[in-house]
């Protein structure tokens, strides 16, 4: 047994993830959430803007990191629509329009009392990646001169008086990577002091500490996070619960507690392996 | 700097519902009318270059959860000193959070005047606060906010280019060791002793990537090594502009290691821009062709383990070097050797083989002793006040290392 | 690889395809449903100037509804999705033909779609269509700003375009340094002021931070205090790490060691954080062949789930 | 000229960036250098795809091992190349219907929306979950507790993927929870630290902070000598070594 682990070949590995993932997804196993102080903060972040407050939803993520940011930008989306905030979506990646559309598409379905150019706008993408940020924050019409659909901002009713990103309330980022939450934190959140709330994938989600409080209100990190967060959103508005995407975030912590339980496993197995190596003398 | 500050002025509401173009139905009865917000006040937005100015008024007395009847939002309105007509309103600014916004649509020098109203239920006006006798914006020649940065700044080039002058002039720089440089040249003398070859990615950023081109500095020195030992060295690129750069730091190398007929333009070839794209492609190269040695250095994304893992399944000596926090971690897991964040930038130097280069790490370390000093000074500071129940003076020292030396406070708070 | 591993893996082969086989034998999957659309344009007289079908992608469930239809080039798609998936999770095995096809055509694909996009958002916007804005507004953006003057300083980037360009030219290739050494230059000056702001100077600022820490009934929060004392320090230790100057002997080499105690644990969580991440990617490309794919979403889902309350008792299904 | 022209327009261009950010009115200076270089980056896609297709088209001309490969991916460039410029099967926009070029080049129902949507997005999110099965072998293989620092990096590991699930209620949810209170007492703060979503929280704010703010630190200062050195002319990699 001892020799068949040591020179296990990952292969075995390979196939043990593929279970731990696939068979809670079949299974569709769910657990119960409590929000975590980070995630009430995010919460309470929206939750504290009167109505009519102007949001910036700025998407950077693309369609391959959607598994663990898509549940944020629709809880997000869900937050602010039932607040009855202004919802301005912009996207820094081209592939974030997609997403962003998804966002809308929300809206439309569970939201049709609320109306395009009124109450929520596409700006869509514009390339530039941290130019585009520092171009906006003093003077987004130079940039963009129509929406996402083609039409003057001019004749758009929720741009009145939105001459730059600084009239925004609160700025929420949902990001994979770069450019991402860190340059809004560079270009808009510390020089121009804006409230800004952060969806962070796993990976970067460990970077954006450090910014917390001072220069991000908090974050959302990784897939628990958004299903925390989600779950927040439905304590506060429980006929969300209804919704089946609504909790898609809560549906994803199955495969993650059981992949979490494997890796934890293979370092335990990796490690008495090594010890009883060591003690064996071997030295390989 | 200009700034005015006027009482509200009544006037008919009759008359100025009109103004604005709202016209009240006469079936409806017409809605309870706000109380209006005060002390409006507006002055140049400072440090700009006189593109904004900043506006502020005290909210209604009705602006309040209870209040009745409710104010929604506050309608901003301007006009040209010496205008009759205030036209539409130019901002609009919901209700219970700030009472301030800024107006950047004016002309830098032109005096405007200022009217806020609040607006209730049913656009129920309230009684307009103005700013009149005029108010303009000011362009400013030098940012003083920033001006201890500029301070903080100078220090720290300064150093730099001191110590590179000073090591130009002869001066022998002493600098600790680096581990996993030594593995550079080890992992390409095993290459060419397994008659295998090197791989090297400078990360997947464009060359206008400060770690792309640090990376650079290290292929350099990789080539040098493959042109005196005879080794293949491979360089596939995810971007065209870093393959042209790749190109001619090559060749130079092979060329000043006295083999550049050893020189294979065709071994350092793009791929594809796209992140996985490229993966997908080096990953299979690397079960292909079996290196006996990968090099990671620049700025890596999530493919940093997919390289790192497969390089191991290949059995690779790895080295990475990288300024991405969040890869650093599986290439410390994964890889033979690994250089941290500085470290990445410190070897671009350390291998250039020019002892003035070496500078730049003192100059480095000037920097550190400075964020170390600020850092204790500033602690030490607040740590006082805290424990001295919030005594003014070392509360005020504190608050002017934290808000003026590294805020946006200025020399002169 | 031995020949008992060798057998075990080509049973599991096996029961895969048996499965995949009796997924197509008995069941219904694979397969995308549309909504038709039209699009009618109206000209200023009321009469219809154009009109045209859109499709948007139904659930399966809906195939049955007024104006859908199934989509054959969708459906293909769908395939084609599928199997250059299974394409790609085979390198796990090991390399093979399918991977290197499916690598090749990734490879070829996303270089042209770049260049495609590269064309319609950056060299048309933004390059021609500031240089002759009228003439783009004519084909391609209409919906430009018709304000929009012709700006001759993107003449300027046109110009290093060319000059850039010079490299696939036989002689004079050494042109190309001047426009990489403009771009170099001023990204170089612009990185290091956001840099030294954003990361030197405004994280110092946020480390200054009260070892004393005061609970809000105005007492000393004793763990508060040790967090906050733990974090300069560790900041401090880790700063000594990175600093070249002095080897790492005595007082500076036990304190490096210390700051790189504080990496490793950074490191630890970044990996651990990283983990969530990469599983939920995993998941949602699962959830692609099993949900969208293979259509396991069925009753028989639901069957299973019940059975899941026997595997895992109290945790809820 | 080959060599001086490039560092002299690079240091002046640096400077003058690094300058104009002290001077509001120079504000927009970076980003139009920024927004430029964009455009750049998408004309150098013509040096990588022309590079791409030379590279390839050698191999299939010279029936080199693997040719058929390259004839693949030759064939997946042409082809996505023509039907994206041609915007292949885009609807014209609503609002400028008599202009048949306004369409969206990607719109859905296009063809180069099809490539993407069932040929790109499958392939490279496909590589990038990937790497759930590579973490997985990396936790197998290189996780060892060596030394303190190997042990230091595994067990933080550890805490982290069980406290973000509901792990962390099954084996520590029996530690008393905070009462709120103003004045919380020691051992109170203590057993409520120990539960294993608090201790995450612990490691994230203090010592996740602690190291990458030094990170962070180090980072910037790397990249400001870097970018001097490279301003000064001290590191003239990017230019080649060469007389040329």
């Amino acid at each position: 047994m001892y020799e068949f682990l040591k020179t296990l070949d990952r292969r075995w590995v390979f196939l043990l993830m593929f279970l731990a993932v696939a068979t809670p997804i079949l299974l569709k196993v769910t657990f119960p959430e409590k929000p975590s102080a980070m995630v009430m903060d995010v919460f309470q972040a929206i939750e504290g803007l009167p109505e009519g407050s102007k949001v910036l939803m700025a998407w950077d993520f693309d369609p391959a990191s959607r598994g663990e940011l898509e549940p944020m930008a629709s809880a997000f989306t869900r937050h602010c629509a039932e607040k009855k905030l202004k919802m301005y979506y912009m996207a820094l990646w081209p592939l974030a329009v997609p997403m962003i559309q998804d966002s809308i598409r929300i809206l439309e379905r569970e939201y049709p009392h609320l109306e395009y150019g009124r109450d929520y706008m596409n700006l869509g993408y514009k390339p530039g990646n941290e130019g585009v940020i520092k171009v906006v924050i003093t003077n987004i019409r130079k940039l963009y001169t129509t929406d996402h659909y083609g039409t003057g901002v001019e004749t758009i009713p929720m741009m009145s008086g939105v001459t730059s990103v600084q009239a925004m309330d609160l700025i929420i980022n949902v990001s994979a990577g770069d450019p991402g939450t860190k340059q809004w934190v560079q270009y808009v959140a510390t020089p121009f002091n804006k409230r800004m709330v952060a969806g962070a994938t796993g990976v970067q989600a460990p970077q954006l500490y450090p910014y917390i409080p001072a220069q991000l209100v908090g974050i959302l990190g990784a897939i628990k996070a958004a299903a925390e967060y989600e779950q927040a959103v439905i304590d506060g508005y429980p006929h969300l619960a209804k919704i089946a995407t609504a909790k898609e975030g809560l549906r994803r912590m199955g495969p993650q507690l059981v992949g979490h339980v494997l890796v934890v496993l293979l370092v335990i197995l990796a490690n008495v392996i090594y010890f009883i190596g060591r003690r064996r003398g071997d030295t390989r | 700097m200009r700034m005015a500050r006027l009482r509200s002025v009544a006037i008919a509401a009759a008359c100025w519902l009109s103004a604005i173009d709202v016209v009240a139905q006469d079936t409806a009865p017409p809605p309870e009318l706000p109380a209006p917000p005060t002390d409006v006040e507006v002055k140049d937005r400072p440090s700009d270059n006189g593109q904004a100015v900043l506006i502020s008024w005290m909210a209604s007395a009705d602006d309040a959860p209870e209040g009745s009847p409710r104010v929604l939002e506050y309608w901003i309105f301007r006009r040209e000193l010496g205008q009759a007509e205030w036209g539409e309103k130019i901002l609009d600014s919901p209700a219970g959070t700030t009472t301030k916004t800024d107006d950047q649509k004016i002309k830098v020098g032109t005096q405007y005047e200022y009217r806020i109203v609040a607006v209730g239920v049913n656009e129920g006006v309230s009684e307009p606060a103005e700013l009149l006798g005029g108010v303009a914006s000011i362009r400013q020649w030098f940012n003083v906010q920033k001006a201890w940065f500029g301070i903080l700044l100078v220090l720290i080039c300064g150093a730099v280019i001191y110590f590179i002058e000073a090591a130009r002039g002869g001066k022998d720089l002493k600098v600790r060791k680096i581990a996993g440089l030594e593995a550079v040249d080890e992992a390409v003398g095993r290459a060419t002793e397994l008659g295998r070859s090197v791989l090297f990615i400078n990360g997947i950023q464009d060359i206008n990537d400060i770690q792309t081109i640090a990376g650079l500095t290290v292929l350099g020195n990789v080539a040098r090594r493959a042109a005196e030992y005879d080794a293949t060295l491979e360089v596939p690129t995810s971007r065209s502009l870093v393959m042209t750069t790749a190109r001619e730091t090559v060749q130079a190398a092979y060329l000043s290691a006295g083999r550049p007929d050893a020189y294979n333009e065709n071994n350092i070839y793009y791929l594809t821009d796209e992140q996985f794209g490229f993966v997908a492609s080096v990953t299979g190269r690397m079960v292909r062709e079996k290196y006996a040695a990968c090099f990671y250095m620049g700025a890596f994304y999530a493919e940093s383990l997919i390289l790192a893992e497969t390089g191991n399944s290949i059995g690779a000596i790895q080295v990475a070097g990288t300024a991405m926090p969040s890869q650093l971690p599986f290439f410390v897991a994964a890889c033979d050797y690994t250089l941290i964040g500085e470290e990445f930038f410190a070897a671009s130097a350390y291998l250039s083989g020019e002892p003035h280069q070496m500078g730049s790490l003192k100059g480095q370390d000037f920097g550190k002793v400075v964020g170390a000093v600020l850092l204790l000074l500033g602690c030490g500071a607040a740590t006082l006040a805290s424990m001295a129940n919030n005594n003014e003076a070392i509360a005020n020292f504190a608050a002017y290392i934290r808000d003026s030396i590294l805020g946006s406070k200025g020399l002169f708070p | 690889m031995n020949n008992r591993a060798n057998a075990a893996w080509a049973i599991i082969f096996v029961i895969a395809a048996i499965f995949l086989g009796w997924r197509i034998a008995t069941g219904n999957f694979g397969r995308i449903y549309v909504e038709r659309q039209q699009v009618t344009v109206h000209a200023e007289d009321g009469s219809v100037a154009a009109s045209w079908e859109t499709h948007t992608k139904v659930p399966p469930r809906d195939h049955l509804g007024e104006g859908v239809s199934l989509s054959i080039p969708r459906t293909i798609g769908l395939w084609a999705g599928a199997i250059l998936t299974l394409c790609i999770f085979s390198f796990l095995y090991g390399d093979n033909p399918f991977y290197k096809t499916a690598e090749s055509i990734v490879v070829g694909a996303s270089a042209a779609y770049l260049m495609v996009i590269g064309f319609w958002t950056q060299i048309i916007p933004n390059l021609i269509g500031n240089i002759v804005p009228d003439w783009t507004r004519t084909w391609a953006t209409p919906g430009l700003d018709p304000e929009a003057k012709a700006d001759y300083v993107y003449l300027l980037p046109l110009l290093l375009s060319i000059m850039l360009l010079w490299r696939l030219a036989p002689v004079g290739g050494w042109i190309s340094r001047w426009p990489l050494a403009f771009f170099i230059g001023a990204t170089a000056g612009f990185r290091l002021i956001g840099f030294m702001e954003a990361d030197f100077v405004a994280q110092i600022r946020a480390t200054i931070i009260p070892i004393w820490v005061r609970n809000p009934a105005g007492g000393v929060d004793i763990w508060a205090s040790i967090g906050a004392l733990t974090m300069i320090v560790g900041v401090i230790s880790c700063l000594i790490y990175f600093f070249f100057s002095l080897e790492h002997k005595g007082l500076v080499g036990k304190t490096a060691r210390l700051g790189i105690w504080f990496l490793m644990i950074t490191f630890g969580a970044g990996f651990g954080y990283t983990v969530m991440g990469r599983i939920a990617l995993l998941s949602q490309r699962l959830e692609f062949l099993f949900y969208e794919w293979l259509w396991l979403d069925s009753p028989t889902a639901d069957a299973v789930s019940g059975a899941a309350s026997l595997i895992m008792p109290g945790l809820g299904a | 000229m080959k060599r001086t022209a490039p560092l002299l327009i690079a240091a002046t261009v640096g400077f003058i960036i690094i300058v104009s950010s002290f001077i509001p009115y120079t504000e927009s200076w970076g980003e139009d250098s920024m927004i430029w270089f964009d455009i750049l980056a998408a004309v150098a896609f013509v040096l990588g795809g022309g590079n791409l297709l030379k590279m390839n088209l050698k191999k299939v001309s010279d029936r080199r091992p693997g040719w058929a490969y390259s004839a693949i991916i030759i064939a997946a460039f042409l082809i996505t190349l023509t039907l994206g410029l041609l915007k292949v099967g885009t609807h014209p926009n609503e609002v400028f219907w008599n202009k048949p070029w306004s369409g969206d080049y990607i719109g859905e129902g296009s063809a180069l929306w099809w490539i993407y949507e069932y040929l790109i997005y499958p392939l490279t999110s496909t590589m990038f979950a990937m790497l759930a099965f590579y973490i997985a072998s990396a936790a197998f293989r290189a996780f060892r507790a060596k030394n303190m620092e190997a042990s230091l990096l595994l067990g933080t590991a550890f805490i982290v993927l069980l406290g973000r699930t509901y792990a962390a209620i099954i084996l520590t949810g029996w530690l008393p929870e905070l009462a709120h209170d103003a004045e919380p007492s020691f051992f109170g703060q203590l057993w409520n630290g120990l539960r294993l979503e608090k201790l995450t929280e612990t490691i994230m704010g203090v010592f996740n902070l602690a190291g990458s703010r030094a990170i962070n630190i180090g980072i910037a200062l790397g990249i400001a000598s870097t970018s001097l050195k490279v301003l000064l002319g001290v590191d003239r990699s990017y230019l080649g070594t060469g007389e040329d």
